[in-house]
């Protein structure tokens, strides 16, 4: 198996599915001949020319609705944000066209188009330039919102996006383009709302999606040296959200911390942590934490950026007090 | 004239006549509380719907437009009685009555709905005809949008995409001189919107929206630089008769005002041009308000007599395949009644 | 003490604001020459003059972007969204600018600025106009979020808006435009965050803001007849929070019922609902429910439409399953 | 020429002679990671920035710009050492190291900053005008954007509230040819900006934004149509040198279209122009790059001395009163460190 980074994940997924399906055409700014402003769409223009990958002015309402219109009409549009931070601009043609016209027009249209692009905080960008915006998505009836954490997942979640007839929203990380790790050769597609298991576990259970994803992983191997088996589970997908997988998981623990990127209130991670006390009420031992951003816009200061930011030593706090372990022993 | 086009004349005329008559009907029903929420009436614009309507092949063309689209779904052919039911709620209307007055559509008819944010839909139509030309299906899409959505964003950023790919729309301003209680004027910096196309390197035409004639051949005109990847805006001039939705008082003018443009209404124009012809018939204009009389009679009729969608609906029309929801939601009742 | 309407209440909080401060200036579509869409402005224009009393366009990015600016330079507008559906249009200029000028400037510059509008279903109107958008703003550090249910709050919440020194985003309710109650006639300002217990009971918390609070109230009134003492709390700001209040309310009752007509996931209510399963681990005797609006875009149809929202008999089940009451009882 | 027009010049001189010096040292210190993330340079568009400041009153003007902003911060008069610190992330910057490149402010030099939104920059320009004009102050304010940011849908809407309401603003698109990659010919419908104007009844100009004279003239000439409440539209032809950030590796133009516009450089067209007028001084010229030279050294030596902000300042400058956080947040030991 190849080891490939996310970012080529993310390419080899396009390439198949516009070579497979004629309808699938990509629009975003610098998509096509700058190859992208994160390199995600490298090559792509060379492959399928210029009616088919294609440069937008910076209008993100404008080609945000046009991909709207388009998908309406039959095409299959892969709308490429530069960040999630610029689609708030289009936010309206998301919320009110994308997620909605199949529902206004009593089902006879089908909206099947793919939002993405980088969302979460980079490195020294300051607070427009880094907000970690899923909860917008996931708040609304009408779209699917995934948030892949490794190539492969990346890989086919896309693929099934592509396909898929309704509008669904990526959110995929630029501190993770460059990160490599295997992906089947052969072709393959990855449901839509399936959470992934990524370490089994009886003492605690670990619950993020996208970047921090990693992080947890981290935290259940320090955990490990202290004798606690963390179960992390990589959410994949927000909406639908996969509630059986993890509500057996902290029945089975009794502790939960879920990790979040974005800041507290009115959160995915906060509705997920309420979602499992409600669930698993009576299983818990603790209650179930929640790691954030901090409740600040993002400063520039890099010191001060990361500790804005969820991390591993956030994690292993929270971790501590939900298994009632004293902060001397980690 | 060659009785083909006198025909087609009478044809635009009964149509002109339906949206009336419907539309006259639909206010009645709102004030019987057959209706609800906002409601806007077409009359007074019935030429800029009925003008591009006769101009336009539906075999691979597209209409667009917001949420005073009656009218306009008349004219692309909808029948009167899935528009009232839709109008009512009901489970036969056009929407399934989840949409109401302001979201009819109609994908068979490629009409492609109402909307309700003032502007949106001039993007999304900017989409349907880069479809088209992608799909070289020789369509062009017509979007239509009132006077007060020429100043939002999403209208700019279109006509700049629509130009610089050279995309089969045309734009279709229906400048009624109001938007809700605010006169155009005072809140345009520009008192001719064709103007604006040159911001774009588009051709810009302004016409007499009263006057079907003059506005299928601006529609004409359009059509056939669209077709060639030429988009085009036009400003229809024209007046709305009733307010802005049923809930509007209309302090903001005179009924002098209303009366002085119901001198040019749009069917009086028509008549008094197919009389100069020589081709005007009272028994068939007569007939003409019976048939869209009784067209609309059987409409309500049948918009009474339809069912409400039952509650589990709600939960339907939300995702292509397996519906699902974010918990809490309602107890399985609902869904299984 | 007079009786005055909701509608009537905000108008007189902007009267006197006016009255007081000439930095203060109005702006929206439709609120001068015709008296506000909902008529909350009624006779500004007449009292202020079209100097201060300002129809804009129909542009939301841009009126509520100017008004931003003209908050830096030193007044205090009050931006009236027509609708909070039609603030999305203007949510990257409330996210981006109004609630990050302070912290990117360092501390800098200031943006003492009112939005205000109804949000929230009214009737007949299907999806796009019919959102209750509060979770969007809850989310935002930098931005203070108030939805008042009563007129002496409208009243109180506006004025103290007003003159606060950072971007208030105010929740109002069409359906409650004609609600009357009593306001002291005596000028008052209510602070910010600050919930308010408006029936004291030890069986269960009943928690709102906005419209649904009335709805509380009546589930109140049912439930006394039960023999079941409700506290009912209306929280009136979302951000802050007053957690304090709503916590203390819990461990005391040891059962609560948040109720919000947003969307449940990454919502206003499910973030309420979390943090007192957390706060309240030890003392709740029951998962703490959210009763929030149904997960898909708001039907046309009156029935449909009704359905989808909070009622009082979601608020009765909701109560039974937490104090494990049996249906039959209720 | 006259001896005070002359001073003047040199001192535009100076100012550009500083931001070119000081864009150099930038571009060093981010290759030494003293620098990160976005960080636009201004070099080969310091005319525009400087020919407008020329001509402001910034005891009652105002500027506002993008996040190419290094020069426009400069221009206003902030101090070289203050900047620097904040591109360092330093809490001696300008913005307290919360800003960097991008988010330069400085409240009591009237720069209102560095914007990291494309475009989002033009409607609150316009509101601060708006508060010009309601207080009477006399000021005008100056909204700088690129050729990318005219699309936008934000400002349009500006163009046609500042006309409407004939504010005190001045736009000025800064056209360098490229938004990131992209040539701003493939993604506008014109090849004149200042054509945009005529959308909004405004003035729209275009000027050599290479050569500034013809900058302050324009600026001159705008400032006055300004204070009088009308708005005007300048497009100042420019060119950038750089890449678009610090991480562009420029593969969609050639070192010679580079070196093509470096012949017409800003700074060598005013010293041609000082020669012509025979007021070239060789060392009073050699002079001012030396002392750029210095300050720009000084900026760095300040920049690298000055405290990193402490870790608790994180949860600071968001709210005028008590802050307060939605729970969770950081332990307390963050705050108090
Ligand atoms: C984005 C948005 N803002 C505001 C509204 C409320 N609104 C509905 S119709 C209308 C007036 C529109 O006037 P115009 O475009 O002239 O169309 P007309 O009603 O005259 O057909 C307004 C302000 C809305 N629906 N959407
Ligand atoms: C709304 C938004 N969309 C996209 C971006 C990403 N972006 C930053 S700069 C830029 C190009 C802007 O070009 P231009 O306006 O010509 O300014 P220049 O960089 O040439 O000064 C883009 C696309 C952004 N910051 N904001
Ligand atoms: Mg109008
Ligand atoms: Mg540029």
């Amino acid at each position: 198996m190849a080891q490939i980074s996310y970012r080529e994940a993310l390419n080899r997924a396009m390439v198949e599915e516009m070579k497979r399906d004629d309808s699938v055409v990509l629009m975003g700014e610098e998509v096509a001949e700058y190859d992208g402003a994160y390199k995600v769409t490298r090559g792509l223009l060379e492959k399928f020319g210029p009616g088919r990958v294609i440069d937008t002015p910076i209008t993100e309402l404008g080609f945000t609705g046009l991909g709207v219109g388009a998908a309406i009409a039959g095409l299959r549009p892969v709308v490429e944000w530069m960040t999630h931070n610029f689609a708030l601009l289009a936010l309206d043609q998301v919320v009110n066209e994308a997620a909605k016209t199949r529902h206004m027009s009593g089902g006879q249209l089908s909206v099947p188009i793919v939002f993405r692009g980088p969302n979460g905080p980079a490195e020294y960008l300051s607070s427009q330039h880094s907000q970690a915006l899923a909860s917008y998505w996931m708040h609304i009836p009408g779209l699917k919102v995934v948030a892949p954490a490794f190539p492969a997942d990346a890989y086919g979640l896309l693929k099934t996006a592509i396909r898929d007839n309704d509008p669904v929203v990526i959110l995929e990380s630029e501190m993770l383009y460059g990160y490599k790790a295997e992906v089947p050769e052969e072709e393959f597609l990855t449901p839509l709302g399936k959470a992934n298991i990524l370490r089994q576990g009886e003492d605690i259970s670990l619950i993020s999606f996208g970047r921090p994803v990693h992080l947890a992983l981290q935290a259940a191997v320090l955990l490990e040296q202290r004798g606690v088996q963390a179960e992390v589970i990589d959410l994949r997908s927000l909406r639908p959200l996969d509630e059986d997988t993890i509500a057996q998981s902290v029945k089975k623990t009794g502790r939960a911390v879920v990790i979040d990127e974005s800041w507290p209130a009115a959160s995915a991670g906060s509705y997920i942590a309420y979602r499992l006390a409600a669930e698993c009420f009576d299983y818990l031992d603790a209650p179930v934490e929640l790691v954030a951003s901090e409740d600040v816009p993002m400063p520039y200061n890099h010191a001060l950026e990361l500790a804005v930011q969820p991390s591993v030593d956030k994690i292993m706090a929270a971790a501590r007090r939900v298994l009632y372990l004293e902060a001397a022993h980690g | 004239m060659k009785k083909n086009d006198a025909d087609q004349l009478w044809q635009i005329r009964a149509s002109m006549v339906l949206m009336r008559i419907f539309e006259e009907k639909t206010g009645q029903m709102y004030g019987l509380k057959k209706i609800g929420g906002f409601c806007h009436l077409y009359n007074g614009q019935e030429a800029i719907a009925a003008g591009f309507a006769a101009i336009l092949d539906y075999s691979k063309d597209y209409v667009l437009t917001g949420y005073r689209d009656h009218g306009h779904a008349l004219a692309a052919g909808l029948e009167a009685k899935t528009i009232m039911a839709e109008l009512f709620g009901k489970v036969s209307g056009c929407s399934r009555g989840k949409g109401g007055s302001m979201h009819l559509f109609d994908a068979a008819k490629h009409f492609l709905g109402g909307n309700g944010i003032v502007g949106a839909q001039i993007p999304v139509a900017t989409g349907v005809a880069f479809a088209q030309k992608y799909r070289k299906t020789g369509g062009i899409t017509v979007v239509f949008f009132g006077d007060g959505a020429i100043h939002q964003g999403a209208f700019h950023e279109a006509l700049n995409l629509a130009r610089i790919w050279n995309l089969p729309v045309i734009f279709v301003c229906e400048n009624n001189q109001w938007g809700m209680g605010t006169s155009w004027k005072r809140v345009s910096a520009v008192d001719d919107f064709s103007l604006m196309a040159a911001a774009y390197g588009i051709r810009g035409e302004p016409v007499d929206g009263m006057n079907i004639l003059k506005v299928k051949e601006a529609a004409e005109r359009a059509a056939n630089e669209a077709r060639a990847g030429n988009p085009v805006l036009i400003e229809a001039r024209t007046y709305r008769y009733k307010g802005h939705s049923m809930s509007d008082p209309q302090k903001y003018r005179t009924r002098e005002e209303i009366d002085e443009y119901k001198k040019q209404d749009p069917i009086l124009i028509l008549d008094d041009y197919l009389k100069e012809q020589a081709i005007w018939d009272d028994s068939k204009a007569a007939s003409q308000e019976v048939s869209a009389t009784a067209i609309t009679a059987q409409a309500v009729e049948f918009a009474e007599q339809s069912a409400a969608p039952a509650i589990h609906t709600l939960y339907e029309d939300i995702y292509a395949g397996e519906p699902f929801f974010m918990k809490p939601c309602l107890s399985n009742e609902a869904r299984s009644d």
